[in-house]
């Protein structure tokens, strides 16, 4: 008798709500709204892992590898533009990023 | 017997990163949150070898928790954020964050039917370890992708590069254009200045104050 | 194994690929003053890739990569749109860099990394090669956004597109975690034949959502649309152009390859979420574009509208209602890349012709141009004989056959709205006279711009005779 | 045989001459307009004299052609054409002769007025229309002419456009016409209905069938047929022929110059409803209970209009009353079914009361457009031939025994005695009180005009005529004008040969036509089939037992009640006018209530006035703020346009700026398609 | 019969004239002028070319041409003209040249955009009366609102823009639920082609809705009542080019649409629905007539005329059910359409030479306040001989096209309920009422200024596109016959397919 499927999808939607909350709770910074999507990926991640190891099917896990690599630009990217942003408007706190509204 | 002892150490893992989680959306401080979320990945790379997918749980390890969070780090470091303004309203939208989140969280648990999936996992491939297992699929299977995440991370080189690069070495040019454009009366203001004290100073302005347009 | 014949199939995608590097290459070496240089490169690549997806063009499906990558005439026609979107970019947004000091090599290279993108995406037949299509695309979009690095508004853009971006490529992946979960494979063809013996069909039905969600946040559909009018307003114009044309070519693809290819038997359900946003996205979209004074965030609130319309196609799942919806968004991409043209084109140093009162009296200063401003307001607006109107009808036309008239007339009802909009426009260029003390605007001339602007403006009327023409490759394509 | 192209001649010469003298007035002058309308209308004449005696003596048959068509809808075609028979014989040559002399007699009237061109574009215009009216061989040609005429009318009743009267009297003029036709297109449209066509042949020959059918108008209702067209025909009749209750546009209209009102509103056009039921004959016999109302309508006009008329002191107004009264009496001869009495009656009529208006522009003319009896008086010195030609024409009116009209009135009066049909009764009071009444504003006109104290001054200014009348007001900056009423600048003299000249060739007819003509027109069956009465109705046959020919007729008159009425009217009109005019004051201030209702014309106009005319406008106002500019503008296009701006404004607050509010949004929308997904998706 | 596509010429050439024009620029406003007056004239001898083309005896539609344009909706570039639409064409180009020539020097500003709009305008006219596809009927019905708005919204009054936004989005309004239909057809019938259109049998209930849709549309832009307050505001403002064109034509559109549409595709909701369209009909003859009685600006005054006459045109073409069908009357209901569609062509002339006189009187004072004219006889007597003529036009005077229509209608429609006739002749009275007392007000009189006494008389350009206006109103009220000839088995055909039921 092993870990069923069942807790890894539990796990991994918790994860995700939390991720999600986190994402429209947050009124910090930005760079908090950034680690919440790591934190989705991850619950993404570990779904295709648990999947892959279930199904005995290795494409889940090809796609966590390649689900990383992008994550990993994409976090480059988004902590670039943060770095524009606070270079512009020296701050990064989200409930003041609002000029383009309405 | 096995078997119990992959339940708990899951439960116990699946708490701390859980936990660790909800600490990452709640702390206060910036660099908390990041440590935090360094524990949630370490706790769900655990997770991951729990379900044999060693390979991945360790590229999360060097790849996060030793890349990826070290940049967050950093960032955050480098931003001289002020932290105090940035609490404020975090516990009058809480309520409605949290119910929301509770929602979807029911509502997904409700559809899936958690139930239906209380599976045992498929044997492991004989004979083939995790690594190379997925290599396989790697390159060949998966050649075209493959490639493709080879552009992104090309993209977001370049993309990093022209965003955070403060100052263009190569750019540092000046527009005749521009300098031959400028005349006199956008730089200099020619004020007039009165020779002798007027006896009484009026309150209409001289024309002659006007700058020139 | 991947043979010869692979590589020829992504051909037109790896010549790009190698091209994309060759500018990036290319501008290292080029002094400040020869940028121009990189600009026709540039443009030369992009038409030797809009050669080579026409001239390749094979009457059948080809499939490379193990099914990884599919070449189908919808691919090529999109493909080919967005290229040539890209190309009126590049030629209509050289002055208005160069008078921002925003001519750099990067914006060529990642606008090409970006289509080639797109052309992944078009051409994914597997949910990684879309995914890995769609954040090719995005990342560098997301650094072009931010491309005004100067710019308050052009970094807070990019922060809000690259969040929601980011959330709403969590979610599709999500969404595709779950298909994968239920079916067993990424394959798209793959999930299509065992969507109806999996054991788990609420599973499915449940990725779908996600998924659907993605597909809404790439088209920009309410609820999802959020970021497009922010995104719109903060952007480079000529990124904002880019914008509006190509990430809705990409999403009709997306949505095909995802919704059909994949979940074709699931229909039932996600037509009706569809709808729902098509729904929503025409009455928001429409009545919102009307407060607006910005031209470009006007232009957002219409495009919300538009996607609906689109939706309206895809709602009908059968290849009439397919056709028809790329019919329209290959329309509605051409459509807006004049709309920014004629603010690309009157914009000048120091001043941007946003707001919509910026265009006073345009007819009387400009009358070439307030002509063809006028002549995408209407197309847009949907009014014949331009091509607007075919477009407008053939999605109608599917979702009345598609058994959704109620939708139909929700649409037609938020079209009579939208003409407030379009009309003021129009009203302000021709009827308004210019404020006193406001210095007149006069469109530059830049010769390659204005000739692109008028070719492609006066095709929006031409078209409505080849309509025909292209409604037929639209539904050869499906 | 008739020859069309006679006919076309005929009937287009007169419009030639209009178009002539119209279009061309400056490049053929004043001489060339009046000298191309008079020998156009001069050619009709011949040539209608030509048409009667083929018809009457040449043994022609009637003539019943189209000339084109005008219609064609399938099969169904209405022509324009010509039906040619003694009726419109009779009719061509009274409007073509009485149109000359006016023409001639306007060469006088009009000299110095600016207007001279147009007028005779107009009066040759209008004897066109009135040609086309009377030839017409179906509905729809006499609906043209029928309103042509009416065109005319209004044309000229506002020719002197600059006077706010005059323009109004016009207007006035014309609504009141539309009206009539209001009734009369409906009553042609009934006779589509019933027929399935509209030319009079065709129409006549199914008359017949009409008996028994009828129309259920208002649901369980069935109506006569028959009497519905009738009536809706009468109702066109009553607007041209100015009966009540459509009678009060004819007094008005005399704001246009006298030869007008002696041409058009005395002798022709207002005749044409009396022609036209002539004509419809065969459908009106079809219909006791039209032929009651005809005749009711009839008598209320000939004697209620004829008291107003001894109220009025404008001189053409007296006339203009005693026209109403007349008309009257020959629609009560329409009503007994004695369509020849009325005819007859049209035709006597049309030559003593254009002499009648005639004398008067004459008068007027001599006392430089002054209207008002009460300036005048002892005219008889001044103007000898107008003084002798108006009592030729009044004794004919007042029916004096041998005059002409005494022939055709006193054969009306005996008409209604002998009749049985529902209102005879009542008409046949009415007519014989009517005699009183004419004898009494006829001589008071006459005496108040030319006999008793000259109620005058001559200033002597010097200065020339004006156009224009004494109560322009707006012409009143003319320093020709600013001396006051009664006052003239040189004495009255007698009128120009242009004038007198048509007075007395009017006048000659108006003594002598009756005599021969009454035999043949009233007994002898002269009309032939152009007028149908059916056995049971025919009072004229009934009367002709008794009719032994001129003379005895002649004789027996002075033993009849008529003649003795007249006689008293005379007295009491000699009396109260000629040696004590104080009487007259005093009646009226005893009667005070009487002489107010009939100076105020029984209030007609003023309720008229203010029901349709202030009433529609405000109800117009009504429609246009309240419905067109309140609820379809106001809160239909601009209410909802608002709404959409309004909420245009709301719903974009939604994009607060805030990431979180887009990310919620989204998750937002996720949630519900979830939720849908959960409740109703389900498989 | 010729092989050349003279209906498709008919419709480019003004079009292709409007780029010359264009072309021609601001800088030579009268190279403009002439331009636009040789490509109107030659497109008018065109369209006389078409007319002779046409061969009366057998009806039906002629001169086809069909060219594939939309294959995958079966919709095709399908031309042809019957009666009607020849004799709508000939008004079309007729009035067009009437137009450009009122408009000689009173447009000063932006000439060459304004002939190129006129031209467009035509030419999408003349589309509409030939296209024998629905979508593309509806391609042209949309289309002309873009000449127009642009001719409103320049060259208009001061109110210009809510009145050219107004009909914008009215019209639109109306025609988007006309196209809802048409989708819905061709989700039924498989084809955009009229002529199948006409012969599908629709069921009752599809008949209803598709009904609405077309009245809708078709009765914004007649415009029927209550869908009408956007003609005066459009007309007030237009430019009197504009509202002739708009009068005399883009009217008559909108009942040229009941013919070809509501009444054989949908026979059978149009019998059941006729009441309504009678009902409105009525109720535009005489609401509207007593709205115009107290209007104080001449534009909206034959204004809402307008709208009053066109209702004659739809009662007419409506009684037609309660005559062919409910009585068996063929014949009259062949006479109340041929009424109907008499009058459209005599509104057109009537309606545009009113405007045609408001235009000249507006160019010399610069108003359209009634009060502020007056004595027009004594100031201009030729005008106020022509005033008053087309006022007598307007009010149905016979010898005037204005009768003609009027009469038939009315004669038929007392066949088909007396009531109907009964109040459809109120407008005798009270069409005469507004319209002769605004004829009592400025031309007769006296002028009420200085300037309004001195106003300079016509001239040769004016006069002579007043003397074609009236010669036309003339010649069709006394002899009318060539033109019914001309449509009268079109008609005959209309109404035998009207009374075959479709379910």
């Amino acid at each position: 008798m092993s870990i069923p499927l069942s807790w890894y999808i539990v796990f991994a939607t918790v994860l995700f709500c939390i991720s999600i909350a986190g994402i429209f709770i947050n009124r910090k910074n930005v760079i908090v709204l950034l680690m919440c999507i790591e934190l989705m990926l991850l619950a993404v991640n570990t779904n295709f892992v648990a999947f892959s190891r279930f199904l005995g099917n290795p494409s889940g896990q090809v796609f966590v590898f390649f689900i990383l690599t992008v994550a990993a630009a994409e976090s480059a990217i988004g902590l670039a533009i943060v770095v524009l942003m606070f270079r512009n408007r020296r701050t990064i706190n989200v409930g003041e990023i609002d000029s383009l509204r309405y | 017997m096995h078997g119990i002892f992959q339940m708990v150490c899951f439960i116990a893992f699946a708490a701390v990163a859980v936990g660790a989680a909800l600490a990452v959306v709640s702390v206060k401080n910036t660099v908390h949150a990041v440590l935090a979320l360094v524990l949630t990945f370490f706790s769900t790379a655990c997770l991951w070898i729990l379900a044999e997918a060693e390979f991945l749980g360790l590229a999360l390890v060097v790849v996060y928790v030793g890349a990826v969070m070290v940049l967050f780090l950093f960032v955050v470091m480098m931003l001289d954020i002020d932290l105090e303004p940035l609490r404020e309203g975090f516990t009058k939208y809480l309520p409605v964050g949290i119910g929301a989140a509770v929602i979807m969280l029911v509502e997904m648990l409700g559809i899936i039917g958690v139930r239906a999936f209380n599976v045992q996992p498929g044997p492991n491939p004989a004979g083939v370890s995790n690594v190379e297992w997925l290599g396989t699929a790697l390159f060949t299977h998966f050649l075209l992708p493959f490639e493709i995440a080879a552009l992104i991370l090309t993209v977001g080189l370049v993309a990093a590069v022209v965003l955070a690069l403060r100052v263009r070495t190569f750019s540092k040019h000046q527009n005749p254009a521009a300098q031959s454009a400028t005349r006199a009366a956008g730089r200099v203001r020619m004020v007039k200045m009165a020779t002798v004290a007027r006896p009484a100073p009026t309150s209409m302005p001289d024309p002659a104050e006007e700058p020139h347009a | 194994m991947i043979s010869l014949n692979d590589l020829l199939v992504i051909l037109p995608e790896l010549y790009l690929t190698a091209a994309a590097c060759l500018v990036l290459l290319f501008d290292v070496f080029i002094k400040d003053d020869q940028r121009d240089a990189t600009h026709w490169v540039a443009i030369i690549v992009m038409l030797v890739g809009i050669f080579l997806v026409i001239h390749g063009q094979t009457p059948q499906t080809v499939t490379a990569f193990g099914g990884m990558f599919v070449r189908d005439h919808m691919a090529e026609i999109l493909k080919a749109t967005v290229l040539i979107a890209t190309v009126l970019m590049f030629v209509m947004a050289r002055p208005w860099l160069k008078d921002r000091q925003l001519f750099f090599g990067e914006f060529y290279s990642l606008s090409i990394f970006s289509v080639l993108g797109v052309m992944f995406l078009v051409s994914a037949g597997s949910l990684i090669t879309v995914y890995l299509g769609l954040e090719l695309f995005a990342l560098p979009a997301f650094a072009l956004v931010a491309l005004n690095r100067e710019s308050k508004l052009s970094s807070e853009a990019a922060i809000k597109f690259f969040v929601l971006g980011a959330l709403a490529s969590g979610l599709l992946l999500f969404g595709m975690s779950l298909i994968y979960g239920a079916t067993g494979t990424l394959d798209l063809q793959a999930i299509f034949a065992a969507v109806g013996t999996t054991a788990h069909p609420h599973l499915l039905q449940f990725g779908l959502v996600f998924l659907v969600v993605g597909i809404g946040f790439e088209f920009g559909a309410v609820p999802f649309h959020m970021w497009l009018p922010d995104v719109y307003e903060g952007a480079p114009t000529p990124v904002a152009m880019y914008i509006s044309a190509v990430p809705k070519l990409a999403a009709v693809g997306l949505a095909y390859r995802l919704l059909e290819t994949g979940l074709g038997p699931l229909a039932h359900d996600w037509r009706m979420m569809l709808a729902i946003m098509a729904a929503l996205s025409l009455v928001v979209g429409n009545v919102v574009a009307i407060a607006q004074a910005n031209l470009k965030r006007m232009l957002a609130y219409s495009t919300i509208s538009h996607m609906g319309f689109v939706f309206l196609g895809l709602a009908n799942p059968t290849p009439e209602g397919y056709s028809s919806a790329l019919f329209y968004a290959v329309c509605f991409a051409l459509m807006e890349t004049v709309a920014f043209g004629v603010i690309l084109a009157l914009a000048r140093k120091g001043f941007e012709c946003e707001m919509i009162d910026d265009l006073k009296g345009l007819n009387r200063r400009s009358p070439w141009f307030a002509g063809m401003m006028a002549i995408s307001m209407f197309s847009l607006a949907g009014i014949p004989p331009l091509w607007g109107f075919a477009a407008k009808v053939l999605v109608l036309k599917s979702a009345i056959d598609g058994g959704m008239l109620w939708l139909a007339i929700v649409a037609i009802i938020c079209s009579i709205i939208g003409l407030f909009y379009y009309l003021r426009v129009v009203k302000v260029m021709y009827f308004d006279v210019p404020a006193e003390g406001v210095e007149p605007l006069a469109a530059k001339s830049d010769f390659t711009l204005r000739w692109l602007l008028s070719i492609n403006a006066l095709g929006l009327i031409a078209m409505i005779g080849f309509s025909g023409v292209l409604y037929a490759w639209c539904q050869a394509a499906f | 045989m008739i020859s069309q192209n006679l006919l076309i001649v005929l009937a287009a010469a007169p419009l030639v001459g209009a178009l002539i003298a119209g279009l061309l007035r400056n490049q053929i002058g004043r001489a060339g307009s009046a000298g191309i309308a008079i020998v156009s209308v001069a050619v009709s004449f011949a040539l209608s004299c030509v048409v009667f005696y083929q018809l009457v003596w040449g043994a022609a048959p009637i003539f019943n052609h189209n000339v084109y068509t005008w219609l064609e809808v399938g099969k169904f075609t209405i022509g324009i054409g010509f039906l040619v028979d003694r009726l419109t014989a009779l009719m061509l040559v009274v409007v073509t002769f009485v149109s000359l002399m006016v023409h001639i007699y306007t060469i006088g009237y009009m000299s110095d007025d600016p207007g001279f061109q147009r007028f005779f574009a107009y009066i040759a215009l209008f004897t066109f229309s009135m040609l086309m009216l009377v030839l017409a061989n179906n509905f729809l040609q006499l609906f043209i002419g029928w309103e042509l005429v009416g065109l005319v009318s209004y044309l000229l009743i506002g020719f002197w456009f600059e006077r706010p009267s005059a323009s109004f009297a016009a207007l006035k003029a014309f609504l009141v016409n539309r009206v009539g036709d209001f009734g009369f297109i409906l009553g042609i449209a009934c006779v589509l209905y019933a027929f399935h066509t509209l030319d009079y042949s065709a129409v006549f020959a199914q008359a017949p069938d009409l008996a028994g059918r009828t129309i259920e108008v208002v649901g369980g209702h069935p109506w006569s047929l028959a009497t519905l067209i009738c009536l809706l025909l009468f109702v066109g009749a009553c607007g041209k022929s100015a009966q009540v209750p459509l009678h009060v546009w004819l007094p008005d209209s005399m704001e246009g110059p006298t030869p007008i009102s002696a041409l058009i509103h005395a002798a022709t056009m207002v005749t044409a409803g009396i022609f036209m039921v002539a004509r419809m004959s065969p459908l009106y016999e079809m219909s006791t209970t039209a032929l009651s109302v005809v005749l009711i309508v009839g008598a209320t006009t000939a004697f209620f209009m004829g008291l107003v008329g001894i109220v009025q002191n404008d001189i053409k107004r007296v006339i203009a009353y005693s026209t109403l009264s007349q008309l009257g009496y020959m629609v009560v001869a329409l009503g007994v079914s004695a369509y020849a009495a009325g005819i007859f009656h049209l035709m006597t009529h049309a030559f003593f009361k254009a002499l009648l208006f005639l004398g008067a522009g004459s008068v007027i003319v001599a006392m430089h457009h002054e209207q008002d009896m009460r300036r005048m008086g002892g005219l008889r010195k001044y103007m000898p031939v107008t003084w002798i030609t108006m009592w030729i024409g009044s004794l004919a009116l007042v029916a004096t025994p041998g005059f002409s009209g005494f022939f055709s009135k006193d054969q009306i009066i005996e008409a209604v005695g002998a009749s049985h049909i529902f209102g005879s009764t009542y008409a046949y009071w009415c007519v014989l009180l009517g005699v009183f009444v004419t004898a009494l504003y006829s001589f008071r006109l006459l005496y108040m005009t030319f006999h008793g104290k000259e109620r005058f001054k001559v200033v002597g200014h010097g200065h020339g005529r004006v156009e224009g009348g004494p109560h322009t007001k707006s012409t009143s900056d003319d320093p020709h004008h600013a001396h006051n009423p009664g006052e003239l600048e040189h004495p009255p003299k007698e009128s120009p040969w242009v004038i007198t000249v048509p007075l007395v060739l009017l006048a000659i007819p108006s003594v002598i036509i009756g005599w021969f003509t009454i035999q043949p027109l009233l007994y002898g069956g002269w009309f032939g089939s152009a007028i149908k009465v059916l056995p049971g109705h025919d009072v004229l046959a009934h009367m002709a037992e008794e009719f032994h020919g001129t003379v005895p007729m002649f004789v027996h008159s002075f033993i009849s009640a008529p003649f003795w009425i007249m006689v008293a009217g005379f007295a009491v009109a000699t009396y109260v006018y000629l040696f004590n005019p104080a009487i007259a004051d005093r009646a009226a201030r005893m009667f005070l209530p009487i002489f107010r209702m009939l100076t105020r014309k029984y209030w007609v106009d003023e309720v008229y006035y203010n029901l349709f005319a202030r009433g529609g406008v405000k109800l117009g106002r009504a429609f246009w703020k309240g419905g067109d500019r309140a609820v379809l503008d106001g809160v239909m296009i601009d209410g909802s346009a608002s709404v959409v701006e309004r909420s245009s404004r709301v719903f974009r607050r939604l994009q607060t700026g805030f990431l979180y509010h887009y990310a919620f949004a989204m998750i937002v929308g996720l949630i519900l398609l979830l939720g849908g997904l959960w409740l109703w998706g389900l498989r | 019969m010729t092989n050349w596509p003279i209906l498709s010429v008919l419709v480019w050439f003004p079009c292709l004239g409007a780029i010359v024009v264009l072309l021609a620029g601001n800088v030579r406003p009268h190279l403009a002028r002439w331009l636009t007056l040789a490509f109107s004239v030659i497109t008018f001898a065109l369209s006389l070319v078409m007319l002779t083309q046409y061969q009366i005896g057998p009806g039906g539609f002629q001169l086809q041409e069909n060219l594939r344009w939309i294959p995958g909706i079966n919709t095709s570039y399908h031309m042809g003209v019957d009666g009607i639409a020849v004799a709508l064409i000939v008004l079309t180009t007729f009035t067009s040249i009437l137009v450009i020539g009122g408009a000689w020097q009173v447009i000063k500003d932006k000439v060459h955009q304004y002939m190129a709009a006129m031209l467009v305008l035509e030419g999408l006219l003349i589309g509409v009366f030939c296209a024998m596809d629905a979508l593309l009927f509806y391609l042209f019905f949309e289309a002309i609102l873009i000449p127009m708005f642009f001719l409103i919204g320049i060259w208009g009054g001061p109110r210009r823009v809510y009145a050219t936004l107004k009909f914008f989005i009215y019209t639109f309004f109306g025609s988007i639920f006309f196209l809802v239909g048409l989708l819905y057809m061709y989700h039924r019938a498989g084809s955009f082609d009229l002529p199948t259109l006409w012969a599908f049998p629709f069921t009752m209930q599809e008949q209803s809705w598709l009904f609405f849709s077309f009245l809708i549309a078709f009765a914004v832009k007649t415009p029927m009542v209550p869908a009408h307050t956007w003609l005066p505001d459009a007309h007030v403002e237009a430019p009197t080019g504009g509202s002739v064109i708009l009068a005399a034509i883009m009217l008559k559109v909108g009942t040229y649409g009941f013919i070809r549409f509501s009444l054989p595709i949908v026979p059978d909701a149009s019998q059941h629905f006729a009441w309504l369209v009678i009902l409105l009909s009525l109720i535009a003859i005489i609401y509207i007539g007593y709205v115009a009685l107290v209007q104080l600006d001449m534009k909206k005054l034959v204004a809402y005329s307008s709208i009053a006459h066109m209702g004659f045109v739809t009662l007419g073409l409506f009684i037609v059910y309660m005559l062919a069908r409910g009585q068996h009357d063929v014949q009259t209901a062949q006479l109340g359409v041929q009424g109907a569609v008499v009058q459209m062509i005599s509104h057109g002339f009537v309606s545009g030479a009113l405007f045609t006189c408001i235009g000249v009187m507006y160019d010399r004072l610069h108003t359209r306040e009634i009060a502020a004219y007056g004595g027009l006889a004594k100031v201009m007597p030729w005008f106020a001989a022509f005033w008053v003529l087309f006022a007598m036009a307007n009010c149905g005077l016979p010898g005037t096209s204005g009768f003609v229509g009027e009469f038939m209608v009315i004669l038929s429609a007392f066949t088909a309920n007396p009531w109907i006739a009964l109040f459809a002749a109120y407008s005798l009275i009270i069409g005469a009422a507004y319209t002769l007392w605004l004829v009592k007000r400025i031309v007769w009189g006296v002028a009420p200024s200085q300037q309004a006494a001195a106003m300079p008389p016509m001239n040769a350009r004016e006069a002579w596109v007043l003397t074609a206006f009236a010669v036309a109103v003339l010649a069709m009220g006394v002899y009318p016959w060539p033109l019914m000839h001309l449509m009268d088995s079109s008609v005959a055909q209309l109404v035998a397919h009207v009374m075959v039921t479709k379910i």
